[in-house]
């Protein structure tokens, strides 16, 4: 599905990622771990287009990836969440889901001034279901008209996750979903990310730093550390892995995700 | 009973230079007229708008003049009165502008080069074109007195209408007096320091440089130019040329046309100027400059055309404009000597074809003005609107 | 080719493009602590050589007095103009905030117009017998030299100011988010205050030397615009950039007069040249020469 | 900017998405729009002359105003240049009434065209430059056509300006304000619906997205530049169209017209009507067009009260004009509308709202 | 349990959590309202106490309203258009509500902003001498230095702050609170985004802030399990209320919290088998 062969970046001084490789099958959930600063996010970045890796090359579906300008990849059906929250601050809930589904609309800006001829009204209209649907699955409906910027952190992170779902993507690329949740907002996130992959066979790509969660439902675990995949492999076995233990676990928490497993 | 006259001023726009002193001349003399029995016992209620040379500014108030029944209009500038044309023509309101335009001045479009009649419009004093060309025929003769062959004229002024005005017709009749014309200097309305403007002038080898533009670009230019020691015959347009300007940019010497006398000049109309002014509003101190008593002329001028104007059907639009027609020569009683004589008729809006040339000149630290030269030019049809 | 023509233009350039880069660095000033593009810039300056031509013509005060009464009389007015103007709307969107300095702006114009009237007044001529003197064939008037010696003085002050001291950090930090730099337990009011005061000083400086150069009048403050080009081509946030855009478009403009002068004829090349380069410039290095770009990551 | 939620009122249940999505908040507002619409057009028979020019001046400016609010509140890119575009509306129109014999009332929209290719060359440097530096930008866009307009000879008759006859449809001629103002008052309203409309669909989505999060928006599937260039297309053709219409009601076009100071009065309309709020913008509009009278009015009143005053009076007004903008905009930083919606918001919210 | 009765309680609660002299409460928040753009009400009557020298946590789930009472005690809520509409609150027992940030900073309260509020365009070290913005007089250097000692990483990272990656962007954040060297520090989620070995650290050094330093600490957090470990008193809000306090020891028992905070009585649920039947908030 997805095959990153020896991506390397760096900015000036620090080199985000040297040589990384790894891929992932599809229909599986791949974890990305490790220390902050390891290169987590830059490698997403890459994938998604927001930053051009100085060596190496990515395949999507067997198809290259790098020449790809950033908003074909959507077209494509890569999807992602970001780390930093990036949600349109002043649109409704409604409407930033709405933009997912940008690439798959066909009214423009004059069918769009013509509403009612040209078909914009009944296009609008379909979306709208389309979008009611992934309001309901991720159970945001109380918030539905309010605009995005006003939400509370953990809700806006939902309604990333929302946008990126409406792009109706085979590969999911989330960054940190989790970050800033409770408990049971977690099991929540955890119970929507099964769903997708396992409901709507979507493919995805998570990273995330809370242990637990990478063990219970990933299928596969890589580990960066300094910019450099460290480990891969069943969450298991990295866990097991003792550079993993020392370099971003710290060791009572192995033991714990040990057991836990 | 009373007639209704609007009065479009420019006190704190980029024109407010000039239009300090000319408004009030005009709002002044219409006091003075209903302090002295209106128009045979009609006054003339006059509402003076400022409106800072906005030309929507300008379109509101003029219609809801026109609500108001209004029979004529004092106007200002190029760009309202430019504006106004086809809606006072559509109105049959006469205005009286303070911008003079050469191509205002023909009524019926009889010169084919014409654009657009302005049945409408009139002004007092000669068009911005004829006072230019009073300049280059002084300067043609000024030149062959200081023995110069082929003497250098130049205009300079910004990309607009108001300092282009005269820019071909002022050209052409040069070239005609055998003067070779340089290439124009485009020189901004805004004034700053324009030293690389004047070394330019300087590069041209013009003896004689007529300045389109007006207040404080006039001044800097002057002033830059006199850093750079530019030293060359400035002959600056009616606008460009009082003694404020020559105060405060110190100029040596600068020609500049006037239509009328400067205030306190000896000539039997100055008392009632001194009479309107003591009665004025007082905006423009005791010694205005004759911006302001051009803006009484123009006043009395409407003044007498409204006299006619009762006395034959009414005062309205039409009949003032009639009223306009009847004299030759004429001179609004009690300002001799201040108005000089003009003629309005139905094909020739060119009332006045007599300029004053001025030599205005600052010596330590004193302003002196001196009248150098009065030009006739003949009224040849080729320029009529031109 | 006229080489004598082209040497004084290019003295000229730089002389004048001095006095642009001293207005441009007020514009920085204000935009690097507190994001606003003061459009009243060019009323700040006029107002500046108003007061200082009254202080000397009425209160016939000795130039050097007037002109440091003018300096501090402005930074006053500075802060005044922050403390009742723009106190109350921080925290505001940026955008109406500028659109107050134009309010501002237009206020300032028309008060002006009232008070000091609106046609031009002369400076009487402050450095006697040398108020001119020549530079390379060129006469220049000598209130740029003051103004040239002047602008590198602060321009090395704020340099040093914004880099090291830590109110120049505090400036930046509000500047770049009013709500954070609070929670550090910097006062904004007191940043803006400061920003307003030290920029409405320096326009007092670029203004009074305009006054000398051509005659004080309102519509001098014109000039508040014609330096956004200067602003923008050495890069919004840089006071070095200030100075060099001033530079380069002064000296542009001055090639433009003479290539047009000599060779093509077009007109007003001398005014517009600056907007083509810029549009330009821009093209090729979107934050200016020395402007820092802003942060692009997610 | 504060986000304000805005509930409808109990009762007005929607059954459909499309209602949902409907022209206006609630139903009400849609009637009341009408209702305006209508009442307008009836009234204005009975308007006086100077009533009348002020509406048309009022829609022709909402027209230009609504096109910079696409530019600047929904896209976030500050235009500096709108009047320019403006006045090559005026005399796009012009030109091609004159030198192409094309009647009046089609040159309109074509001038609007026009203007829309214009727009997007000067828009070009928005795919690079952003912010302010864009703003900036613009401005120069607004030098460079003035200049344009002042030596253009043959499109826009130069410094002597050209002449734009009064339209005339079916050979029945627009020559009264009153004729005029019902073709105005057609455009303002077809321009209202299509810039509501534009806002609810696909489009006007990217542009808001473009402007709240352009990486993210990206990442999207949004073509940046595209939209970027686009939303410079689409203010300058409501630009164009305006300027066209403003052109032909004065039935004579000048280079004077159509400074900066224009330019800046645009934004002070959308900015004092509220960013990216149609119908703010007509109230900005409103706003800026009326204050000068206004004050014109306050300070005869006040010179009268006090005669020391009387010399100062033009003064007076253009500074209460300043003060106005200030203030104004010191109690209500983000629009008319604003104001309009936290007041709906109370009663609607009450009691739960305080 | 309905609305009166549950202030009732927490008032209660509350008091005996502060168990003692009430001097040695540092900061308490009185029954107090938020409103935004003047009509949406979010936190509605909040009442917490924070005992001088101790840690009290505050957790809740999203929306309820736990940066917003953090930013009305620091009085930062103006810029976001919200304001207190109702209430007080008292820091060393004077009452502060309408005092500015800038004083309080100096007054020794210090907020460590979720999603870390770093200043992107400068370096590490500029956001780091900024944080000691309102201490003049220190020794940039040492204070530097000992910032450097506790997270060592980002002495390596020399360019702007903005390119730092998340954890090392939270990372400066707290550094910075240091600099400051508060006496009250309140943190919005500290361990957001950190690797499970920093969130120990970050709680380490929040626990030796504590300790060596006497810091009181007013901790928000997600991770209930570590903040309940570290911290001596604790709340629970819900709709801009305080559901449920007591000390951090109770809580842990608390049956509810144990359900929805920490995970399961004894053995951790596994995320894999969740039923996905919809739990409700209980509290209301
Ligand atoms: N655009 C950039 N410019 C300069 N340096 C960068 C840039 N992006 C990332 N870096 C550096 O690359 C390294 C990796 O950053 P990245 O955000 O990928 O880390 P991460 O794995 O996501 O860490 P975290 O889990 O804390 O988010 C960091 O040291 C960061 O400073
Ligand atoms: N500026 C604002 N305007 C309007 N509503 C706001 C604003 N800020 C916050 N809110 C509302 O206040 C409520 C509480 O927000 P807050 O950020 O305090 O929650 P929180 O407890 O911090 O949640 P999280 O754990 O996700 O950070 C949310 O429902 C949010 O919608
Ligand atoms: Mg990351
Ligand atoms: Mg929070």
């Amino acid at each position: 599905m997805l095959d990153v062969r020896n991506v390397s970046i760096r900015f000036g001084g620090v080199s985000a990622l040297t040589d990384v490789s790894f891929y992932v099958n599809r229909n599986e959930i791949f974890s990305l771990i490790g220390p902050n600063g390891a290169g987590k996010t830059s490698m997403l970045n890459c994938i998604s287009g927001r930053y051009k890796p100085q060596q190496g090359e990515i395949l999507f579906k067997g198809e290259h990836l790098l020449p790809r300008s950033i908003n074909d990849r959507a077209h494509l059906g890569i999807g992602r969440t970001f780390q930093n929250l990036a949600v349109f601050s002043h649109m409704s809930v409604i409407d930033n889901i709405m933009v997912g589904l940008h690439h798959k609309l066909k009214n423009n800006f004059l069918t769009g001034m013509f509403y009612w001829v040209g078909g914009a009204q009944k296009e609008e209209a379909e979306a709208r279901l389309k979008v009611e649907d992934i309001i309901d699955f991720l159970e945001i409906q109380h918030v539905r008209n309010e605009s995005a910027g006003s939400l509370s952190y953990g809700l806006r992170k939902r309604v990333e996750l929302a946008r990126a779902i409406a792009i109706g993507p085979e590969l999911l690329l989330l960054d940190e979903p989790m970050a800033g949740m409770n408990l049971e907002e977690k099991e929540d996130m955890a119970r929507y990310i099964l769903e997708l992959n396992e409901q709507f066979g979507i493919t995805v790509v998570m990273i995330e730093h809370d242990m637990a969660v990478v063990v219970d439902i990933s299928d596969r675990v890589a580990v960066l550390d300094f910019g450099e995949k460290i480990a891969e492999g069943r969450p298991e076995e990295v866990m097991a892995d003792e550079r993993v233990k020392t370099a971003y676990l710290g060791v009572e928490e192995s033991a714990e995700a040990r057991e836990d497993a | 009973d009373s007639v209704f006259v609007g009065h479009l001023v420019d006190y704190t726009g980029p024109t407010a230079f000039v239009g300090t002193t000319y408004g009030p001349g005009v709002a002044d003399a219409v006091k003075y007229i209903n302090a002295n029995g209106g128009i045979d016992g009609t006054t003339i209620e006059i509402e003076s708008i400022d409106y800072a040379y906005k030309v929507p500014d300008a379109i509101a108030n003029y219609k809801r003049w026109q609500g108001k029944g209004m029979v004529a209009m004092q106007g200002w500038g190029t760009g309202d009165t430019e504006a106004l044309i086809s809606f006072v023509a559509k109105d049959e309101i006469p205005v009286y502008s303070a911008s003079y335009s050469a191509h205002l001045t023909d009524p019926t479009g009889a010169n084919p080069a014409t654009k657009k009649p302005a049945p409408y419009n009139f002004f007092y004093g000669p068009s911005y074109s004829d006072a230019c060309r009073a300049l280059v025929q002084w300067a043609a003769g000024d030149a062959k007195k200081k023995g110069i062959e082929k003497p250098i004229f130049l205009h300079t002024g910004d990309n607009h209408p108001y300092p282009n005005a005269p820019k071909e017709a002022c050209a052409a009749y040069a070239e005609e007096l055998g003067m070779t014309v340089a290439t124009p200097v485009v020189v901004p309305l805004k004034p700053g320091d324009f030293k690389a403007q004047c070394l330019t002038i300087k590069e041209s080898g013009a003896q004689y440089v007529y300045m389109g533009n007006l207040g404080g670009s006039v001044v800097s230019l002057l002033k830059s130019c006199g850093t750079v020691g530019v030293d060359v015959n400035y002959m600056g347009n009616v606008w460009a040329g009082d003694y404020k300007t020559v105060e405060s940019s110190e100029a040596k010497e600068i020609i500049f046309p006037s239509s009328t006398p400067f205030y306190g000049q000896d000539v039997p109309g100055m008392e009632t100027v001194k009479a309107i002014l003591a009665g004025g509003g007082g905006e423009v101190g005791d010694r205005p400059t004759h911006h302001y008593i051009r803006g009484i002329c123009s006043a009395f001028y409407m003044k007498e055309a409204m006299e006619w104007a009762k006395a034959n059907g009414g005062i309205t639009g039409p009949n003032i404009k009639k009223g306009m027609y009847v004299k030759k020569d004429w001179v609004p009683a009690g300002l001799e000597g201040v108005c000089l004589p003009s003629t309005w008729t139905e094909k020739d809006h060119r009332g006045l074809m007599t300029v004053a040339i001025n030599r205005g000149s600052f010596e330590n630290g004193e302003v002196k003005i001196e009248r150098i030269e009065e030009v006739h030019l003949p009224r040849r049809d080729d320029w009529l609107g031109q | 080719m006229n080489t004598e023509l082209l040497l004084q233009l290019l003295v000229n350039g730089v002389i004048v493009g001095m006095l642009y880069g001293v207005v441009a660095m007020c514009f920085v000033l204000i935009y690097k602590s507190t994001q606003v593009v003061n459009f009243a810039q060019g009323e700040f300056l006029v107002l500046g050589g108003w007061v200082c031509l009254s202080l000397v013509v009425q209160m016939g005060l000795p130039f050097i007095l007037a002109f440091i009464f003018t300096l501090v009389f402005m930074a006053i007015f500075g802060i005044l103009v922050q403390q009742i103007i723009l106190r109350p709307l921080i925290g505001e969107p940026i955008i109406s905030v500028i659109m107050v300095t134009i309010g501002l702006s237009i206020f300032m114009q028309s008060l002006m117009n009232w008070i000091f009237g609106n046609d031009a007044k002369r400076f009487p001529d402050i450095f006697g017998s040398l108020s001119v003197i020549t530079i390379g064939g060129l006469n220049v008037e000598t209130a740029y030299v003051m103004s040239l010696v002047l602008s590198l003085l602060i321009m090395a002050v704020f340099y040093f100011f914004f880099r090291f001291t830590r109110h120049g950090l505090a400036m930046r930090a509000t500047a770049f988010n009013q709500q954070i730099a609070q929670s550090l337990g910097i006062s904004v009011k007191q940043t803006f205050a400061m920003a307003w005061a030290i920029s409405a000083l320096v326009s007092g400086v670029a203004g009074v030397v305009m006054g000398i150069v051509s005659a004080v009048s309102n519509s001098l403050a014109f000039v508040g615009i014609k330096v956004f080009p200067a602003v923008i081509v050495g890069g919004l946030d840089s006071i070095v950039g200030a100075v060099v855009g001033g530079l380069i478009i002064g000296v542009l403009e001055n090639l433009a007069e003479f290539a047009d002068g000599e060779y093509l004829h077009i007109g007003n090349l001398y005014t517009i040249a600056p907007f083509y380069v810029l549009i330009v410039i821009l093209m090729i290095k979107p934050y200016g020469l020395f402007g820092t770009k802003d942060i692009e990551r997610i | 900017m504060g986000h304000v939620p805005n509930p409808r009122p109990a009762g007005d249940f929607r059954t459909s998405y499309i209602d949902d999505a409907s022209l206006f908040k609630t139903r009400f507002e849609g009637r009341a729009a009408v209702a305006i619409v209508v009442a307008l057009a009836v009234a204005a028979p009975f308007l006086s002359n100077y009533m009348l020019s002020q509406m048309i001046l009022i829609g022709i400016y909402s027209i230009a105003a609504l096109g910079l609010n696409i530019l600047v509140g929904i896209t976030g890119q500050i235009s500096l240049g709108h009047g320019a575009f403006f006045g090559f509306g005026a005399f796009a129109s012009a030109w091609i009434v004159n030198s192409f014999g094309i009647p009046a009332i089609i040159a309109i929209p074509l001038a609007g065209v026009l203007t829309t290719a214009i727009g997007m060359i000067f828009g070009v440097p928005a795919a690079r430059i952003k912010g302010l530096y864009l703003a900036i930008a613009t401005l120069a866009s607004q030098f460079i056509l003035e200049d344009f307009f002042a030596r253009a000879d043959w499109f826009s008759g130069g410094v002597y300006g050209s002449l734009a006859a009064r339209p005339s449809i079916f050979g029945f001629a627009l020559d009264t304000d009153l004729r005029y103002f019902f073709l105005v008052l057609f455009w303002t309203v077809v321009s209202v619906v299509a810039v509501t409309n534009l806002l609810r669909s696909r489009d006007g989505r990217a542009l808001v997205a473009v402007r709240d999060h352009y990486l993210s928006a990206e990442i999207m599937g949004v073509n940046l530049t595209k939209y970027r260039i686009l939303s410079f297309g689409i203010s300058s053709f409501f630009a164009g169209l305006a300027g066209a219409l403003f052109g032909h009601y004065l039935e004579f076009v000048s280079v004077e017209g159509f400074t900066i100071l224009l330019s800046i009065q645009f934004l002070a309309m959308i900015i004092i009507g509220g960013l990216g709020s149609v119908y703010g913008t007509i109230l900005g509009v409103i706003f800026v067009l009326l204050l000068p009278q206004v004050m014109e009015m306050a300070a005869t009143s006040a010179a009268d009260l006090v005669p020391a005053l009387a010399s100062g009076k033009a003064y007076i007004k253009e500074m209460s004009v300043g003060a106005a903008i200030i203030l104004f905009l010191i109690f209500e930083p983000e629009g008319l509308i604003h104001r309009w919606r936290v007041i709906r918001a109370s009663w609607k919210l009450f009691p739960f709202a305080r | 349990m309905s609305a009166e009765i549950e202030t009732v309680v927490s008032e209660g609660a509350a008091g005996d959590a502060a168990s003692g002299v009430a001097d040695d409460v540092i900061l308490s928040v009185n029954n107090v309202e938020v409103v935004f753009n003047e009509v949406i009400l979010v936190l509605r009557g909040l009442n917490l106490k924070a005992r001088r020298g101790k840690i009290t946590a505050l957790l809740g789930t999203n929306g309820a309203g736990k940066s917003t009472s953090l930013k009305a005690i620091t009085n930062l809520l103006a810029m976001e258009d919200g304001e207190v509409t109702r209430g007080s609150i008292e820091y060393e027992g004077q009452n502060v509500t309408h005092v500015g940030p800038e004083k309080l900073v100096r007054q020794g309260i210090f907020l460590v902003m979720e999603g870390r509020g770093i200043l992107q365009d400068m370096t590490v070290t500029e956001n780091l001498r900024l944080g000691a913005y309102s201490r003049p007089k220190v020794n940039m250097k040492s204070e530097i230095e000992r910032v450097y000692s506790y997270f060592p990483r980002l002495q390596e990272r020399t360019g702007l702050a903005g390119y730092l990656s998340g954890g090392e962007q939270q990372m400066l954040a707290i550094g910075r609170a240091l600099m400051a060297e508060p006496k009250l520090i309140l943190m919005d989620e500290p361990s957001m985004g950190l690797s499970p070995r920093l969130v120990k650290e970050v709680f380490e050094i929040i626990q030796r802030l504590n300790k060596e330093l006497g810091i009181t600490i007013l901790l928000v957090e997600q991770n209930a399990k570590m903040a309940l470990k570290i911290a001596d008193d604790a709340y629970i809000m819900e709709n801009g209320k305080i559901v449920l306090d007591g000390s951090a020891e109770e809580l842990m028992e608390n049956e509810d919290v144990k359900e929805f905070y920490l995970g399961g009585g004894g053995e951790r649920r596994s995320f894999k088998n969740l039923k996905s039947f919809k739990r409700r908030k209980r509290w209301l």
